[in-house]
């Protein structure tokens, strides 16, 4: 199982969950199940968030793989000037 | 206002010059500058408009010896005078110096301002061909480049200044 | 929109009397051309005054030096002679814009254009400088500080324009100066200017000072009482306090995107310091 | 001095990369023969030109066109009814999530004018005057409406509402009454509670920060040329062609085949050019006039309809132990967006305080609607703004604790496995490295004297990836032809052509790099993020590598042997493992035979660039402050930052000094300026004063280099980190120069010398 961490604006709409732990092995397995057990955080998962899987940022990026013991966060998309 | 009305058709005036050694003759209203003409009518863009007055100096050529901003001289006032731009700044094939010495220092970054810097540095080492840093700042202060932060054009001019009293 | 360039002054008149206020004179262009741009001007004819031999140039004689007022910054700072006997002038010139803008502007169009930040004219006010109106009713001559009577306003009559300027032989033991602030180093608009001439006696007592103050009115100034706080000294601290709380004391500024009313004042008397500062040291050594 | 430091090197041995050759689109930049925005002129071509709202904020209640459309010469006239509305949808754009609903009433004002400067109508004509005369007989009734510039007047309950729909996104309970605020974003870690508890020492402070334009010298510009069947060409100056193509194309309802973008030379974007204005009314107009239509930005409109970046207000407090640890920060950040949310307040928390290794963070920001343009990306989106705020506060700290301004920063710095405030765990990073170089510089030694002062400052910014395709065409004679994706801002054309020669063994001056339109290659995301040295050229290597392999097959036809028997090395082929005793084949002679042995050869790569790294950077700043005047004069500047591996150490180093400029003219002059109505006072280069050649010394710089361990070259993107420091650290400077702490920027002379003034009274009291 993954560790997801949601912070911020996100842990919010998750209805204050800091921590879950999903079946997911890629970013796109991720979302869905994220999205299935909040459904008020649905919606925001696809517009303009990127995924660090242990530490690392992916951004659009489906099939990104998510191992066993991952930890996840959910980040804000960055795009710059 | 009748919204039928005819616009008045500028009278142009006949203008006979001499731009980078060549003799050019063109047809231009009195509004327009001389940026104007060499952008639009004689289609020699390399001299650019940032501001339209003089606050940037990217328009920058040489005015019977003199460096001045296009954008503040009209066409007509080109008349029987010697114009030089950027086009007329190499050789033949042979980069100027400066051109030579902006490539190498990696003196530009997007360009846009590139022209103008070389016409005024050309300007200034005919007129001073050993300037000090402080003098090179100075005069190169109408200018203006957002990219580089002027450290690698300074250098480069300074180098070209040297190249060019044979050091 | 027409454009003109007559080869007389007689011309000249006759164009700008002809089009009453709907002619515009055209010297370097450098605040005219920005103007016409904008759309803030719209002359029925615009009077290039360039190819008027008089308006061109500079002439010295025993009485002085004689500036046609359309001669470029850039051909005044190279004078040799001028540059020696008016350095202040010549620095309030030489900070009129960049390069570029040196190339084209003039000491006439800088005084007409009629901003009361124009660099030339507190230098020209310190300086004595007197200046050479040309209209229908002939040539006549007026001081420097009486051409400019508001924002963009000029006390020149219909068909008149200024073709010249005239400025004395330096006395001995005298030295000008000028200085301006401005946010950055160049290419600024002054936020405050200040030209001071002075000239001292063989002790190096001041015998003669004049301040002019830019920037800080609606017109320059020539600030007699800063002047006379300077007379009868020898530049020590109280008197240029003196010097700064008088040039202080007469600012009447506004607020606006390049400064604001206490700053200027403040900094009026700042620089009127230092600019009588730099005068004094220039006038002692010019010792005869 | 330019100095790079080599660190964690030792695998390969470079050729190409790290030298410093001519850029290979030089010669055009020095010539004057590069067509940028305005260079281009086609045959029956029009002028378009904008009328925009002379007020900040109005209903547009009827628009007559009739006497302009019926001027002679006059060939098309535009207003928003020539747009179709359209709905509420968030898609990714130069800093975050635009809105095309936002955008088509960004680019052509619907019910109402939002700012000075928003375009209300447009017309393309015969020539120049002959618009600029129709502009005049558009008749706009306007109801003028009270309008709001500041974000704390914005946020009052009673202040005027510019969205009468927009309802805060993030707060819970959800409001109830629309607002000017878009957004509530919050980002926490640990308890700042607890942490502040632990604190010997707490400092907080507000700062304010003005709107700044990034100053591009190149005015917007583009050509539109739409014909009878509805295709069309678009010739623009863009840091994204790509994007272009598909705003337009959306706004218009255009297929995006159809529109086909070539970007022209670009004279500066940092940001500002990743946004549409020009382009959509050049192409509608185009579409309506059955011409092409060129239109030109002056620098007036550049300033009052594009960019700028966000003003704000920032309220910042940190706690630290005597020993120099930091236990707590918390910071709110109120971010201007303009007439359309979208600020970078996000990026501006999530930048906060990342450079720093910390338990207990937490940072809350608003995205807030004013009646100013709406804001655009400004190099590292948000950053500068927060971390002017956090680098004063530290500096404050490092002096309240006796520590030396770095050696505080490196007690806190954050490092590789670090937990990001904003969650993830940092890779490698090179703080550390750049904090050690600062120190062990000469600058950071040098005495001062009166009036003088030194400052430190970090900064950080992430980096992106995205979607980038490649193509490297092998030509008959053994050269090689480059495709990028991404404009060229400030010579990626000569760092991706170095790593194409780098990867194919092949001199640089073999690759003719160009920068191809949006038919040439697949999607490819904007010049942005400083992604284009990291993403063109990851896609450039892959690129190489295919060619590689086609090489390495023809050379196993050639002689007969099995593809793994053949290696690629120095440009070229060789048969390895004894298959076969033959002279290495090199590239130019298998170009020669292509065509007999299978067809042209060339490499294409189409990837999704994952694995930017961040880099962080600190800089050092001497300043001499004019007690009597309040000028500060900038005296010695380093700039410091980790690029990974510079691919071409002078253009990194330009990046470096070019932002440590820009950031000196955003501490110390430039801001926007608007009188009671709103409308900008100093809408031209005369009065918004960026720095000039004659206002800054030389800009020491030294790149440290810890590799980016998911780029092939270790390639960190560099362009946008250089803005991040500058305020702080020339904040900081100005703090030890007069002991005063100034929390406004920017610290223009008037504003110094009123706070030494009131110190001066302060004292003498």
């Amino acid at each position: 199982m993954a560790r997801v961490i949601l912070s911020g604006t996100l842990r919010d709409l998750a209805g204050g969950d800091a921590e879950v732990e999903l079946e997911a092995r890629d970013v796109r397995q991720l979302l869905r199940a994220l999205g299935e057990r909040y459904p008020e955080l649905a919606p925001h998962l696809e517009q303009g968030y990127a995924i660090a899987i242990d530490g690392e940022i992916f951004q659009d990026a489906w099939f990104a793989p998510i191992g066993p013991d991952s930890e996840v966060h959910l980040v804000p998309a960055i795009r710059g000037g | 206002m009748d919204g039928t009305r005819k616009f008045k058709v500028a009278t142009k005036h006949h203008v006979t010059t001499t731009i980078n050694g060549d003799p050019a003759e063109f047809l231009c209203t009195p509004e327009q500058t001389l940026l104007d003409v060499l952008r639009d009518v004689l289609y020699l863009t390399g001299s650019k408009e940032g501001c339209a007055s003089g606050d940037c100096g990217a328009c920058s050529v040489i005015l019977d010896g003199r460096l001045v901003c296009s954008c503040l001289v009209l066409g007509v006032e080109a008349e029987g005078r010697d114009v030089e731009t950027i086009e007329g700044m190499a050789n033949g094939d042979e980069l100027h110096p400066l051109q030579q010495k902006f490539l190498e220092h990696a003196a530009l970054q997007c360009g846009i301002c590139t022209p103008g810097f070389l016409v005024a540095a050309k300007a200034l080492l005919a007129r001073n061909p050993d300037p000090t840093e402080t003098e090179v700042r100075y005069w190169l202060a109408g200018n203006l480049c957002r990219c580089t932060g002027y450290d690698k054009i300074v250098r480069a001019v300074l180098d070209a200044a040297a190249e060019m009293r044979g050091n | 929109m027409d454009y003109r360039a007559p080869a007389s002054v007689k011309e000249a008149v006759e164009l700008l009397a002809l089009h009453d206020g709907r002619a515009h004179v055209l010297a370097g262009g450098t605040d005219l051309l920005v103007k016409l741009r904008g759309g803030f001007v719209a002359p029925q004819v615009v009077v290039d005054v360039k190819a008027i031999p008089q308006l061109r140039g500079i002439e010295s004689d025993a009485r002085g030096f004689r500036i046609g007022a359309a001669t470029s910054c850039a051909e005044l700072a190279e004078h040799a002679a001028f540059s020696a006997a008016w350095p202040g002038v010549v620095e309030a010139l030489h900070l009129i814009g960049s390069t570029q803008i040196q190339g084209r502007a003039s000491a006439g169009g800088n005084l007409c254009n009629a901003s009361p930040a124009a660099d030339s004219v507190p230098a020209m006010i310190a300086a004595g400088a007197i200046c050479q109106v040309a209209g229908p009713a002939g040539e006549r001559e007026v001081p420097v500080e009486k051409i400019v009577t508001g924002p963009g306003r000029t006390s020149l009559a219909r068909g008149e324009f200024v073709v010249g300027f005239r400025l004395p032989k330096p006395p001995p033991r005298s030295g000008d100066a000028y200085l301006r602030l401005i946010p950055r180093t160049e290419m600024d608009i002054a936020v405050v200017g200040v030209g001071v001439s002075l000239a001292l006696d063989d002790k190096g007592v001041c015998t003669h000072a004049r301040v002019g103050l830019g920037a800080v009115a609606p017109t320059a100034l020539l600030v007699e009482a800063a002047g006379k706080a300077l007379i009868g000294t020898r530049l020590d601290a109280p008197a240029l306090a003196a010097l700064a709380a008088a040039t202080s004391a007469v600012c009447k500024p506004i607020d606006d995107k390049r400064g604001t009313i206490a700053y200027r004042i403040k900094v009026a008397g700042v620089l009127a310091r230092r600019t009588a500062a730099i005068a004094f040291d220039r006038a002692r050594a010019r010792n005869p | 001095m330019n100095d790079v430091t080599m660190k964690g090197l030792g695998e390969r041995m470079w050729k190409v990369v790290g030298t410093r050759p001519v850029r290979p689109d030089g010669v055009d930049k020095v010539t004057g023969r590069a067509k940028f925005g305005a260079d281009l002129n086609l045959p029956n071509m029009l002028i378009g030109k904008v009328l925009r709202s002379p007020h900040a904020h109005a209903r547009i209640k009827s628009i007559d066109t009739s006497k302009a459309q019926a001027l002679p010469g006059v060939k098309a006239v535009v207003t928003s009814a020539d747009f179709s509305d359209l709905p509420s949808e968030f898609i990714p754009a130069g800093e975050m999530m635009v809105n095309f609903r936002d955008m088509t009433r960004n680019v052509m004002a619907r019910e109402k004018a939002l700012y000075e400067g928003h375009a209300v109508a447009a017309v393309a004509a015969i020539s120049e005057a002959v618009a600029a005369q129709a502009l005049k007989l558009i008749e706009v009734e306007y109801e003028v409406l009270p309008h709001v510039m500041d974000v704390a007047q914005a946020m009052q309950p009673d202040a005027p509402l510019l969205h009468e729909s927009m309802y805060t996104i993030g707060m819970e309970p959800k409001p109830e009454k629309p607002s000017n605020v878009a957004k509530r974003v919050e980002f926490a870690l640990g308890d700042v509670a607890a942490g502040f508890a632990k604190a010997d020492v707490v400092i907080e402070r507000e700062f304010t920060t003005q709107p700044v334009h990034q100053g591009y010298i190149e005015p917007h510009a583009c050509v539109a040329s739409v014909s009878e069947d509805g295709q069309a060409e678009l010739w623009c100056s863009t840091q994204g062609q790509f994007i272009v193509r598909n705003f337009c194309a959306k706004l218009l309802g255009m297929e995006l085949s159809r529109l086909r973008v070539t970007a022209s030379e670009i004279g500066g974007g940092f940001g500002g050019k990743t946004v549409v204005y020009l382009e959509p009314l050049a192409l509608v107009l185009s579409r309506k006039a059955a011409q092409p239509v060129k239109m030109v930005m002056s620098r007036t409109e550049v300033f009052k309809a594009s960019g700028p970046t966000s003003g704000a207000r920032i309220w910042v407090k940190i706690g630290a132990t005597r020993d120099g640890r930091i236990t707590a920060a918390e910071a709110l950040l109120k971010y201007q967006a303009g007439a359309f949310q979208g600020s970078p307040v996000q990026p501006g928390c999530m930048c906060a305080f990342a450079p720093y290794d910390l338990e207990n963070v937490k940072v809350v920001g608003f995205d807030v609607v004013v009646n100013r343009p709406k804001v655009a990306a400004y190099r590292a989106p948000g950053g500068p703004i927060s971390e002017f705020a956090v680098e004063s506060v530290i500096d404050e700290l490092a002096g309240r604790l006796n520590l030396d301004p770095i050696e505080f920063r490196l007690k806190n710095a954050a490092k590789e496995g670090t937990k990001a405030a904003y969650g993830p765990k940092f890779g490698p990073i090179g703080l550390v490295q750049t904090l050690e170089a600062a120190r062990a510089h000469r600058n950071y030694g040098v005495p001062l004297k009166a009036n003088q002062g030194r400052g430190v400052a970090s900064g950080f910014w992430f980096n992106i990836g995205g979607e980038t395709c490649a193509a490297l065409n092998l030509t008959e004679d053994g050269s090689v032809t480059l495709v990028a994706g991404t404009p060229d801002i400030g010579g990626s054309r000569a760092s991706l052509a170095m790593m194409a020669a780098e990867e194919l063994g092949i001199a640089l001056d073999k690759v003719r790099p160009i920068i191809g339109d949006t038919s040439a290659l697949g999607y490819n995301f904007l010049t942005g993020g400083s992604r284009v040295t990291f993403s063109s050229g990851m896609a450039v290597i892959e690129a190489a590598r295919e060619m590689i392999r086609r090489l390495r097959e023809r050379a196993a036809k050639i002689w007969e042997i099995p593809l793994d028997s053949v290696a690629w090395e120095d440009g070229h082929a060789r048969a390895v493992g004894g298959a076969k005793q033959v002279a290495p084949m090199p590239l130019a002679e298998i170009a020669k035979t292509a065509g007999k042995t299978g067809g042209p050869i060339v490499g294409y790569a189409a990837i999704n660039a994952q694995g930017a790294g961040p880099s962080l950077a600190t800089h050092v700043v001497d300043v001499e402050v004019d007690p009597e005047t309040g000028k500060v004069t900038v005296l010695r500047y380093l700039a410091v930052q980790d690029a990974g591996r510079a691919v071409h150490p002078s253009y990194v180093e330009g990046q470096m000094q070019g932002g440590a400029v820009q950031g000196i003219g955003w501490a110390l002059n430039e801001e926007y300026i608007y009188d009671k109505n709103g409308r900008m006072e100093n809408p031209g280069f005369l009065d918004y004063r960026i720095p000039v050649c004659s206002d800054v010394p030389m800009i020491d710089t030294v790149i440290v280099e810890v590799p980016n361990p998911r780029h092939p070259y270790g390639v960190r993107g560099v362009g946008e980190t250089p803005i991040v420091p500058p305020m702080g650290a020339i904040a900081n400077a100005v703090a030890n120069a007069t002991g005063i702490r100034f929390t406004d920027l920017p610290m223009s002379p008037p504003r110094v010398l009123k706070a030494i003034d009131e110190k001066h009274a302060a004292t003498s009291k």
